[in-house]
């Protein structure tokens, strides 16, 4: 392989010991919005499955630098998503006639 | 030697023989165009000495409009169709003056529930026949659909009729035989190593017959 | 290790058994799926005699076991392991390696001027993987009870009770093949994807890359995006036949039709996977023949991207009777009817290129236009399938086996026979007869359209598919003269074949020695000898100035082509741009 | 310029740019997409078939150990961050265990110091969970449902709609599939990261120029992290 150049930094490089502390306490906040919060079965859907996304999205963006990424890159690990929801949409609409 | 469609027998068969007979048309002129062509091209411009070929990239008019044709056709197809399609496989389809039957398929035979003399599923005189689809001639009729072990596919030729019974899944599925006589059933959906033989016969019956029939099975060949 | 070829030599098993260069991949492919190719054909045949002569003893039939023959006649048991083990070996060991292991492996890197794939280890992997899940797939015939029995497409729960289906251990031996080759794919792939995206040479910018690599592209992505959802599937299977899960067992909680939906969301995306890189191939021969660019190239590139979309959105069109939502099926039938409009594209741009050219009838060009004239039958049989009122007398009976062997003969095998000879001085630095070839592409021509045309019409009069004696029916008796007539025609077409197989190998040893440019093509790889050396251009890179389809271009001067590679006192030599390294 | 390269085995690929990243990276990624769909296949079904059923799935923590797979989750999320630590590292050149840094209580910690974190969390995970599934089986959860006459079969008798009885056929069936192979893609990391240590890490092949390696596996190590975060939630939680 070619002799590889000067890897340029071209961003400021995020905290991540403060990505993990946030990862840490939305962690806890899931596990009492589970079991201790007295909240509505289907708000507590939701909120864990928001919280779950955005824990997942702070791991691709930041520990696995897509926020820093061009385009080109980030549409290789956006294009299986759509075809996840298409899959699944499809096959519950199948069940709810 | 047959080389169409069986005879039709349910008032399915109309529609879809119209419009299989449309999609031929549409797709023999289609398919007359590309292999007329192919062979004019392959004649007219075969190579010979000193001819050398036109030299295009392609022409966007010519593309938009085979573009255009069949984008055209195919949405047309598609809207006709759909019409037809809910009618035959919609739940809400089903008229309401529907003599309901059982269909339930395992391997490998069918077992046919009839509602008994009171004409409702689910009471104490219905029967089950094996291997036998007794229905009434005009007569709309809807068939709940269900399966023991595998899928299998319940398929009548002659009414234009095929829809899979699943394992776990009530599925309706309703017709109206037009010609009194004898059919069959064959299993559309490879169910094990017995699939070429699970068949069963129909007997379209005028509503006299029928009654005799049911009146016969109620009193003697009840199960 | 790409080793320039002037460099140690290696031993032979370095060089031919697990080599990494991207070329004799390729090759090992060729010669594997062409095995399983023979292999499937002899099922074929057997099924064939089994539906033209029932009950007959099968000629030969006698060295066949007793649990597959008796006193020579075809067994029920026999029967559907036949269709099961046919459709398997021909879509996931046959055209499917043939077309991407074998194509993919042998023209990306030449056609892009790449030493080598991204990762050619990975490659070799890929192969040996796939050549194991044959192996295993294989040898399902030799356990106790016999093949799979499920169907290519291994519905549950048929597929995951070995109380129902018959087969105890080769069910599972086919969900473990599965697993395996769908690895093998995903490595394959992520391969190719890699490889086109960063290892073209200078100049080669994506829009002078030659359809059939542009093909070869989508078709990549769709592999890699739907072989992993057979894999998920084929695990879950696994596992319901082993460990006693309950995937696809309604009676605790499961649902027979996710299998359905898992298998067909991956099946629809491989019906392209199979057909897709024929297309590609086809242009770029088509081209050749014509001595002409492609008509519209833009065009043909968005059409396959175009297909490869849409093919996400069409499985539900295989379920159409599998009492699915009528409202999602309707959805289904108009996505699946959008499909004609790229594939009408594509066949017209086709007869566009031929319009006005020059054409010379090679045996590859002869193979390719019966592959136009093939495909548009069977595309336009498929409309009759995707309406969905008119699918339902037509589905699951002989009418789908035509449509798709319409697809998937007339397409893919026929883009095969013109692939083989024109790729094969590459290979083998020999040309294949040019006189058994065209013998071979008429009398397949005919045969082939004697055998799966007629099927169009015992479909039409219902016979249900992978039945084994059509003649138990009242309605399916008027038509069984033309399922003999259709016997006869495929024990014709099957040997024909042999034409074609005597010509492969004769000419591996035999054959007159390839000029450099044969085709007189304008491709990267006829710019290096046959066949090509280990390394392909190492430690150079070739330089691109045009596109791929400059065929009796005004700056070609006298000559009728002018090679990618060419440098006209009017060309700029393109900049090389390094590969980005290190951690960004 | 790049063509020549005294490098003769290794002939370099001047290319147009595409991703603009290099190849084992853009690599990875595509393998990554693929994976996606893998575990689409597999928690799409698990969404699929609890969607479709129409007895009441088990309640969160009935059957699971929750407190357990916490720490699980703390494992994995610390193997996160120590992963990107180690790539942090490696980018500025540090390739050493632990250094004193003058004037900080704290060590300063180079790619050594935190792949070798990486691999003790991971490995702890896929221990914990091996662990988890030992005491799952031992009181009658298993992958075909509660096991006969055990413990867990008992309660759900007793309370079928917390124990979620009607379901625990399907239940079995998603938790371990789903669990299992990402505890399997898991093991592969740290397999891979263990070969890595031991042949490039410590031998300080790695460089401030070139770390390829360390990027490469640092982006499944995360993309597995991740489908953790997805999967703790649903399975666990919900």
């Amino acid at each position: 392989m070619t002799t590889p150049a000067q890897p340029t930094t071209t961003h400021v490089r995020p905290n991540y010991m403060l990505i993990w502390l946030y990862l840490f306490v939305m962690t806890i906040a899931e596990v009492l919005l589970a079991f201790e919060l007295p909240v509505s079965r289907n708000l507590k859907l939701i909120l864990l499955l928001v919280m779950a996304i955005w824990k997942a999205m702070l791991v691709a963006l930041y520990f696995m630098h897509l926020k820093f990424e061009r385009w080109r890159l980030r549409v290789i690990f956006l294009v299986p998503l759509p075809l996840a929801a298409i899959l699944v949409t499809a096959v519950i609409m199948e069940k709810v006639r | 030697m047959r080389w169409w469609l069986p005879d039709a027998g349910s008032t399915f068969a109309g529609p879809i023989d119209a419009l299989f007979l449309a999609i031929l048309i549409i797709t023999g002129i289609a398919l007359v165009v590309v292999e007329v062509g192919l062979v004019t091209f392959v004649i007219k411009y075969r190579a010979r000495p000193g001819r050398k070929a036109f030299y295009t990239h392609g022409s966007t008019r010519a593309e938009v409009i085979w573009t255009a044709i069949p984008a055209v056709t195919m949405v047309a197809l598609g809207l006709i169709s759909n019409h037809y399609w809910v009618l035959i496989k919609d739940k809400k389809s089903i008229p309401p003056n529907a003599y309901h039957l059982g269909v339930h398929a395992k391997q490998f035979e069918w077992q046919v529930t009839y509602p008994g003399p009171d004409e409702k599923l689910g009471t104490s005189d219905d029967f089950t026949v094996r291997n036998q689809l007794h229905v009434i001639v005009n007569q709309p009729t809807a068939v709940e659909l269900t399966a023991e072990d595998v899928i299998h596919s319940f398929f009548v030729p002659e009414w234009r009729l095929k829809q899979d019974a699943v394992p776990g899944m009530h599925i309706m599925a309703w017709f109206q035989p037009t010609k009194t006589g004898e059919y069959e059933i064959g299993c559309a959906e490879l169910c094990g190593m017995g699939h070429y033989k699970m068949r069963a016969r129909v007997f379209v019956h005028t509503p006299e017959d029928y009654k005799a029939w049911i009146a016969q099975q109620a009193a003697g060949g009840t199960e | 290790m790409t080793a320039p070829a002037h460099h140690e030599p290696m031993s032979f098993w370095r060089k031919y058994i697990f080599s990494t260069d991207h070329k004799i991949i390729g090759i090992q492919f060729l010669f594997v799926s062409l095995f399983f190719l023979l292999l499937g054909g002899l099922l074929a045949m057997q099924i064939r005699w089994q539906l033209g002569f029932p009950g007959k003893p099968l000629p030969g039939g006698g060295i066949l076991p007793e649990s597959m023959v008796s006193g020579g006649v075809i067994l029920p048991e026999y029967y559907i392991q036949l269709v099961t083990m046919h459709g398997t070996f021909m879509v996931f060991f046959a055209i499917m390696p043939l077309l991407v292991g074998v194509y993919a492996n042998f023209l990306i890197p030449l056609k892009l001027g790449g030493h080598d794939m991204a990762f050619p280890r990975i490659n070799m992997w890929s192969f040996w993987l796939a050549l194991l899940a044959g192996m295993i797939m294989l040898s399902g015939f030799f356990v106790p009870d016999g093949a799979p029995r499920a169907g290519w497409t291994m519905y549950a729960p048929l597929s995951a009770r070995p109380d129902l289906s018959g087969a105890t251990i080769s069910q599972k031996l086919w969900s473990i093949s599965i697993v395996i080759l769908s690895l093998s794919s995903v490595m394959g792939s992520v391969n190719y994807i890699t490889t086109v995206i960063n290892h073209r040479a200078p100049g080669m910018t994506w829009f002078r890359m030659p359809l059939s690599v542009w093909a070869l592209f989508i078709t990549a992505i769709l592999a890699v995006l739907a072989l992993p959802v057979l894999q998920g599937a084929a695990i879950l299977l696994l596992f319901d036949q082993t460990i006693g899960t309950h995937f696809f067992d309604p009676g605790a909680g499961g649902q027979a039709l996710l299998w359905q939906h898992l298998f067909w969301f991956f099946g629809h995306p491989e019906v392209y996977i199979l057909i897709l890189p024929a297309m590609g191939m086809v242009s770029d021969i088509i081209a050749n023949g014509s001595r002409k660019p492609i008509f519209g190239y833009h065009s043909m590139v968005f059409a396959i991207i175009g297909i490869a979309f849409l093919g996400w959105l069409v499985w539900g069109h295989h379920m159409f009777m599998s009492g699915m939502n009528p409202t999602l099926g309707s959805t289904f039938m108009v996505s699946t009817l959008l499909i004609a409009v790229p594939s009408a594209i594509k066949v017209f741009n086709w007869m566009g290129t031929m319009w006005r050219g020059n054409l010379r009838f090679h045996v590859p060009m002869l193979n390719a236009i019966g592959f136009v004239s093939m495909f548009t039958i069977g595309g336009l049989s498929g409309i009759f399938m995707a309406a969905t009122p008119v699918d339902i007398p037509l589905h699951d009976t002989q009418f789908i086996v035509a449509h798709l062997h319409y697809v998937l003969f007339g397409g893919s095998l026929f883009a095969l026979f013109a692939a083989i000879p024109y790729w094969f001085p590459k290979m083998f630095g020999r040309m294949m007869s040019e006189r058994i070839g065209k013998v071979h592409f008429v009398l397949t021509f005919i045969f082939y359209n004697m055998t799966f045309f007629p099927m169009h019409i015992i479909g039409m009069g219902g016979q249900m598919r992978r039945i084994y004696d059509p003649t138990i029916y009242d309605f399916l008796k008027p038509q069984q003269p033309l399922n003999v007539f259709i016997s006869y025609s495929a024990f014709a077409l099957f040997a024909v074949q042999f034409l074609f197989a005597f010509n492969f190998l004769w000419s591996l040893k035999f054959g007159k020695k390839a000029p450099q440019n044969p085709w007189e093509d304008n491709g990267l790889e006829w710019s290096l000898p046959n066949p090509a050396p280990h390394g392909n251009w190492a430690p150079k890179t070739p330089n691109v100035y045009r596109g791929p389809y400059e065929f009796s271009s005004p700056e070609a001067g006298n000559k009728d082509f002018l090679p990618q590679t060419l440098k006209l006192p009017t060309d700029r030599d393109p900049v090389p741009v390094p590969l980005p390294a290190g951690g960004h | 310029m790049q063509t020549q390269t005294t490098d003769a085995m290794r002939p370099p690929f001047p290319a147009e740019t595409g991703a603009g990243v290099y190849s084992n990276k853009l690599g990875m990624w595509v393998f990554l997409a693929s994976d996606v769909m893998f575990f689409t296949a597999l928690i799409g079904s698990y969404i699929v078939l609890r969607f479709g059923l129409s007895t009441p799935w088990a309640q969160p923590g009935a059957v699971l150990n929750v407190p357990l797979t916490g720490l699980n989750t703390f494992l994995l999320i610390c193997s996160s961050v120590s992963m990107v630590k180690a790539y942090a590292a490696i980018a500025d050149g540090k390739k050493h265990f632990l250094r004193k840094v003058p004037g900080k209580t704290l060590q300063d910690g180079g790619l050594k110091f935190w792949m070798l974190i990486t691999i003790i969390c991971g490995a702890g995970f896929v221990g914990v969970q091996m662990v988890e599934y030992i005491k799952l089986v031992g009181h009658g959860f298993t992958p075909t449902g509660f096991r006969e006459g055990s413990l867990l079969a008992e309660h759900a008798l007793a309370d079928p709609v917390k124990y979620g009885a009607g379901a625990a056929g399907m239940y079995g069936s998603t938790f371990f599939t789903m669990t299992g192979f990402h505890g399997f893609h898991v093991t592969c990391g740290v397999i891979s990261m263990l070969y890595l240590y031991f042949t490039k890490v410590l031998p300080e092949k790695y460089s401030a120029q070139d770390y390829r390696g360390i990027e490469v596996i640092g982006l499944y190590w995360h993309f597995v992290d991740l489908v953790w975060i997805i999967l703790f939630t649903i399975v666990y939680l919900i």
